[in-house]
């Protein structure tokens, strides 16, 4: 019996209204942003030149000390971010070969843990064993934020789909061939996703650093706190958190630009 | 169509169960209530009052939540406090180890807290905003004492003999490296040598790190006095470690703290006496102290004994020792007569 | 001309037969729906009505508006404009969620909610309309033996755990549960393959002999809705009615063009293929009972002249069709039951057709009520009795030309002349 | 280090309990404003990328940044804890929750529909059993990440662990200072573990059989 109409076009007359989706909404978020960003810290600056400041306040946002705890706190986070990076995606890579494929649950069992634990605690640990500054804050945040990216390295890695990996090794391409050519660049929205995640985490906990002198804009809320003083706090507060948005920011830009175009 | 054989009916077992969850939610919610959410404080222990204090009122119908700043002399007083008006009968919450002075302040002026040990010369310049500190120490506290009650409606009760002042410490090394004893002699140490460990309130505070280099022709932020960059801020329990550990030369430091005496620093003398008194004395609202009168005479003997080097030895208690202030606040009172165990 | 005739469904109101109607009239008056944004209306004054207790089957190429026509009986679609009477009640006059509770709604490949059992799922409208438990749960068993799932088996299974058929039939259950007068099913067994589609549509058939709702059924495809259809409408784009009428009339005569190829070339062997397997000379096989004597039986068989041996059970049901070659063992034992297609007598020869094709045996074990065993039809039979009906039909073709005048009268005489409503734009 | 806890057991298990105490009473608020203001993005999906800004943008606020501004709103103690924890536990629940609940098949939602079920009863009984396991994974995250935070809020006496954390580190070079800080750090990672294995039960017990994974 000749079926005359192919039974898998359903009759679906009710409007498709699906919105041009994601594309819309990130490049609104793209340029949005940093235009947040950059109104915030000019209104910001405005209320800081406007204010009536008594002496205590002067002295604790003083836009000297203010530029060098935000450029420490820029430090702490991208030397951080490098750090996690530069260990986790070899880690990740190593744990997704045959080889070690068995060592992955602990790494990230392990991993895990280090994420929640308290980041005060381990910049305190720290601290005690290897002395208090920039270079031990360094280590606890690094610590802290290796979970987000060794993960989606791994999560990445293997959402490669086998069958090209396969196709790849047909060609003749080498392990290490396949891995730069093919498995990266397919898992690298993945991995860059992880990373933006670990730097907004990074922001968030070198604001701790001031605990051990690692500097950053920490030590503007704390004295904040101490001096009991609402616009000290409040101005730590608001810098800090514009602070990441713009580096949230920067690590969406640098997913949409690592993005191979196929995909 | 067959007849449907009769079956015992059974309730499906799974799925139902999601509707346990909002009775979880309410269950603990609601238990919210009474457990409540201590404080940090922690548990203090209670005696019964003897000695000179034995006979004083019983406050059993008081309740006071008495605070304290976050460095361990003021949480060890706190704690004596706490067991002194518990022993009497009061019940007291615990709301010691405030971050920083301010804050312990705005605690104070907005009732959060009835009763907190304080110190006159910060309670001169840096709540009553004076310039200049009186050099007497007896002077200095019925000023603050006639100030604070007429303004703020707080009650400074008798001062102990201890003044906990601040104070620069330096090892042995850097101490003979270069011939150092005085602040005065701040200015031969070459500018890049003259690194400070400090905590971020002194930075800010009138009576403090500013004003004192300014004194000593060493001004902050001036090239040829004290670059910002020289600074770094730790949390006041950390400077003593790392002054010790050589991070920085000059530590800022209690002189009443035990630790050094333990890591053999050395305090500069403040010969050009930039820094004003700190006697201790225990502050009370104004409210309270009409209406318990007996508070004066409760802590009027305690706060005699209080003097420097029996701070000195209880503060190395507890931070040489690690042992617990309120264990070491216990055993002190009891040693002193003024509290036995229940 | 009485070839097609008889093949009419006994099941038109007048010839009676099968329970009283239990299903409402359904009228659509002038239903125009038309989307924000779209030029041409999706529905565009639609005229319709639906007699009580027979299935109408929506049909037309996608985009014609049968979906949309569909939902707006039950309201899931607001129509634009015009008025739908469910019995003689305005179904815009009560709350959209009342009326839903009162009107069946089965949707392709069942979409039971996957959380609940089986039971749950059918459980829910006579739990919104507030019965009390056991006479759900009562109800629950009567449903699931309806659609031949054994209750004590299937009652709490998940959807997950059920095949695609069987997930069907607990839609089709759950549709009845509140025993609606009116069904609305959208393309229910378009996502099972053609067997398990053919059986579903015999359940259906004889589900609604029983209950006789009022059931209106959307689907693409015209074998079905010929099947199953007591009306077809088949639609053009913006729902303009092509033909409203019953399967033979659209097969006999498409109203137009775009009808006659829509129900696609030769239709007169599409008309053959409404013919019902009871018209066939059923051949009596040798049967053996379950635990009968293997040996016993083969004789029998074999002097019979019959190399194929049908085993039946206690109630007289077939459970297997074997070669005698096959038997092995003293005893004739059930064999696998769920392989054995059987054909129900009141199948159509389109139906029969498929499951010869696919049985070793070249023809099919065809069974009556409640399953019992009548006999096995082959291939050879289904094609004599197909030419003697085309020669038939030929016949009737040159009796027809000469009398040019009156075409229409003398063309379906007992069938009740009521005026079509012909398709207005 | 055995000694250390020994002496102060008490005061360890009461901080222990007020960690553990403020942390789930937080994330159990959080939880329920996340998913009822996920209902409602649900039904109104135009607020969707508006619920989708706010947890991103929620979740850039350091949490101590936050302690800091709620500082001279709420005081001292246990209720800017208490919010600035609830505050970081809506979010990642938040998100979840708007995934779970628009992810539910429309078709199941039409039929739930077609069958005269309700707006709320198709909400409640169809689309939050659906979407409870992508609901439950955020309510994990939500706790791990409060237990960092609570932490935090001892810097203004918040109750729990934290407290020990920040005596070890006004102590530090003393000789209870490290044992201070382990305890708080280590007592922390073991409440964190043993809550999210009591999750793991509740999802278990609360998800029906048919689409447990």
């Amino acid at each position: 019996m000749p079926d005359l109409v192919p039974a898998a076009i359903k009759d679906r007359v009710d409007t498709d209204d699906d919105t041009p989706g994601g594309t819309r909404e990130t490049v609104l978020m793209a340029v949005s942003i940093p235009i947040i960003v950059l109104v915030g810290f000019g209104l910001y600056a405005w209320w800081h030149a406007t204010a009536d400041l008594d002496s205590v306040e002067t002295s604790a946002l003083g836009w000297s000390g203010v530029w060098l705890a935000m450029w420490e706190h820029i430090k702490l986070t991208l030397v951080a971010a490098v750090l996690v990076v530069v260990v986790g995606l070899p880690l990740g890579i190593m744990l997704t070969r045959p080889g070690f494929k068995r060592a992955a649950p602990a790494v990230v069992g392990v991993a895990n843990a280090g994420q929640s634990a308290p980041s005060i605690g381990l910049i305190v640990l720290l601290a005690m064993w290897l002395g208090s500054g920039f270079w031990t804050a360094i280590w606890a945040l690094g610590l802290y934020a290796l979970l987000p990216v060794l993960r989606n390295v791994i999560v990445g890695l293997q959402g490669v789909e086998p069958t090209l990996v396969e196709a790849g090794r047909g060609l003749g391409l080498s392990n290490f061939d396949v891995l730069r050519r093919i498995e990266l660049p397919l898992a690298l929205p993945v991995i860059m996703s992880g990373i933006r995640t670990a730097l907004v985490l990074l922001v968030g906990t070198a604001a701790l650093a001031t605990f051990i002198n690692g500097g950053g804009l920490g030590g503007i809320i704390s004295a904040g706190i101490n001096l009991y003083r609402y616009s000290v706090m409040v101005s730590g507060a608001v810098l800090v958190a514009l602070l990441a948005l713009l580096i949230e920011w920067l690590g969406r830009v640098l997913e949409l630009l690592t993005r191979p175009k196929g995909i | 169509m067959p007849t449907p054989t009769a079956r015992p009916r059974r309730k499906p077992p799974s799925g139902g169960r999601l509707a346990l969850v909002p009775l979880l939610v309410a269950l603990l919610l609601a238990t919210s209530g009474c457990l409540g959410l201590g404080t940090a404080g922690g548990y203090v222990p209670t005696g019964r009052l003897t000695g000179p204090v034995e006979d004083t009122k019983s406050l059993d119908d008081a309740t006071i939540s008495v605070g304290s700043k976050n460095f361990t002399e003021n949480v060890l007083l706190g704690k004596m406090a706490i067991i002194l008006l518990q022993s009497a009968g009061a019940t007291v919450t615990d709301l010691t180890n405030i971050p920083g002075s301010a804050s312990a302040r705005e605690a104070m002026l907005n009732g959060q807290i009835q009763g907190m040990w304080e110190y006159t010369g910060t309670g001169w310049i840096v709540y009553l905003e004076h310039e200049k500190a009186i050099p007497d120490e007896q002077k200095q506290y019925e000023a603050v004492r006639d100030e604070d009650l007429k303004s703020n409606k707080l009650a400074w009760l008798k001062p102990a003999p201890m003044n906990n002042t601040y104070g620069f410490a330096v090892t042995k090394k850097i101490a003979d490296k270069y011939k150092i004893t005085k602040l005065s002699e701040l200015k031969k140490v070459p500018v890049k040598e003259r690194t400070f460990c400090v905590e971020s309130e002194l930075i800010n505070r009138p009576d403090g790190l500013k004003g004192m280099l300014e004194k000593y022709d060493v001004p902050l932020g001036d090239p040829k006095g004290v670059p910002r960059s020289n600074l770094k801020t730790f949390q006041t329990g950390a400077i003593y470690d790392a002054t010790a550990k050589g991070s920085c030369n000059f530590g800022e430091v209690f002189t009443t703290d035990g630790r050094i005496v333990a890591l053999n620093l050395e305090v500069l003398e403040d010969d050009r006496e930039f820094f004003p008194k700190y006697n201790v004395s225990f502050v009370v609202g104004e409210g309270t102290l009409k209406k318990y009168p007996q508070l004066e005479d409760l802590f009027a003997p305690v706060s005699e004994k209080l003097t420097n080097d029996a701070l000195l030895k209880l503060n190395a208690q507890v931070d040489v020792d690690g042992r617990e202030p309120a264990d070491v606040a216990f055993e002190w009172l009891k040693k002193e007569g003024f509290v036995k165990d229940q | 001309m009485d070839a097609t005739n008889s093949t009419t469904h006994d099941s038109s109101p007048e010839s009676g037969g099968g329970a009283e109607i239990s299903g409402a009239e359904i009228r659509l008056e002038n239903i125009t729906k038309r989307y924000p944004g779209q030029k041409s209306a999706a529905v565009d004054g639609l005229n319709l009505t639906i007699p009580a207790g027979e299935i109408v089957m929506f049909v037309g190429p996608s985009g014609c508006g049968k979906t949309t026509s569909l939902k707006m009986i039950n309201r899931l679609i607001e129509p634009t404009s015009g008025t739908i009477h469910i019995g003689n009640d305005d179904i815009s006059q009560q709350s959209a969620d009342e009326l839903r509770r009162h009107v069946g709604y089965v949707i392709q490949g069942g979409s039971l909610f996957p959380h609940m059992t089986v039971a749950r799922n059918i459980a829910i409208v006579p739990k919104l309309l507030g019965w009390d438990s056991d006479r759900v749960s009562k109800r629950v068993d009567e449903l699931l033996d309806m659609v031949n799932l054994d209750p004590s088996r299937y009652r709490d299974r998940y959807p997950r755990e059920l095949s695609g058929g069987q997930q069907q039939r607990v839609g089709v259950a759950r549709g009845l549960a509140a025993d609606p007068p009116v069904v609305l099913m959208d393309e229910p067994f378009g996502a099972v393959d053609p067997i398990t589609r053919q059986r579903l549509q015999d359940e259906l058939l004889s589900i609604q002999r029983t209950l006789r709702k009022t059931i209106v059924c959307v689907t693409h495809d015209i074998d079905e809705a010929i099947k199953l259809g007591d009306r077809i409408l088949i639609l053009q784009e913006g729902a303009q009615v092509a033909q409203y009428d019953t399967p033979e009339n659209v097969l006999a005569s498409p109203s137009n063009e775009f009808v006659s190829d829509f129900v696609g070339s030769g239709s007169s062997l599409k008309q053959l293929s409404l013919a019902r397997v009871s018209e066939l000379d059923i051949r009596q096989a040798t049967t053996g009972r379950i635990g009968e004597p293997a040996k016993e039986a083969m004789d029998r068989a074999r002097s019979a002249g019959d190399d194929s041996l049908v085993i039946v059970d206690d109630r007289d049901r077939p459970t297997a069709w074997v070669w005698l070659r096959q038997v092995k063992g003293d005893t004739l034992h059930e064999g696998d039951r769920e392989s054995l297609h059987t054909l129900d007598n009141r199948a159509t020869l389109n139906d029969a057709l498929d499951t010869m094709l696919t049985s070793t045996h070249g023809g099919a074990v065809v069974t009556g009520d409640n399953d019992r065993y009548l006999g096995v039809v082959d291939f050879t039979a289904v094609v004599e009795h197909m030419s003697v009906m085309q020669t038939a039909a030929q016949e009737r073709q040159e009796a027809e030309v000469p009398a040019e005048s009156n075409p229409e009268d003398d063309h379906d005489p007992d069938a009740p002349m009521d005026d079509r409503e012909s398709s207005d734009a | 280090m055995w000694q250390f806890i020994e002496d102060r057991r008490e005061q360890i298990l009461i901080n222990a309990f007020n960690h553990a105490y403020l942390v789930v009473l937080a994330v159990i608020i959080g939880s329920v404003l996340a998913v009822g203001l996920a209902m409602v993005v649900t039904r109104i999906p135009k607020l969707e990328p508006l619920a989708n800004a706010l947890s991103a943008v929620g979740l850039t606020i350091p949490s101590f940044a936050l302690i800091g501004l709620l500082l001279p709103l709420t005081g001292l103690g246990s209720t800017t804890a208490l919010v600035a924890v609830t505050f970081y536990a809506l979010l990642p629940v938040l998100r979840n929750a708007v995934v779970g609940l628009a992810g539910v098949d429309g078709r199941l939602v039409e039929s739930a529909r077609g069958m005269g079920m309700g707006e709320l009863a198709t909400m409640f009984r169809i689309r939050l059993p659906l979407a409870w396991p992508v609901i439950l994974a955020g309510v994990r995250v939500s706790m791990q990440m409060s237990m960092g935070i609570a932490a935090i809020s001892a810097y203004v006496l918040g109750p729990g662990l934290g407290v020990s954390i920040f005596v070890g580190l006004a102590q530090i070079g003393g000789a209870n200072a490290v044992n201070y800080a382990l305890v708080g750090t280590i007592g922390i990672v073991i409440i964190a573990l043993f809550l999210d294995l009591l999750l793991l039960i509740i999802g278990r017990v609360t998800t029906s059989k048919g689409i447990r994974v």
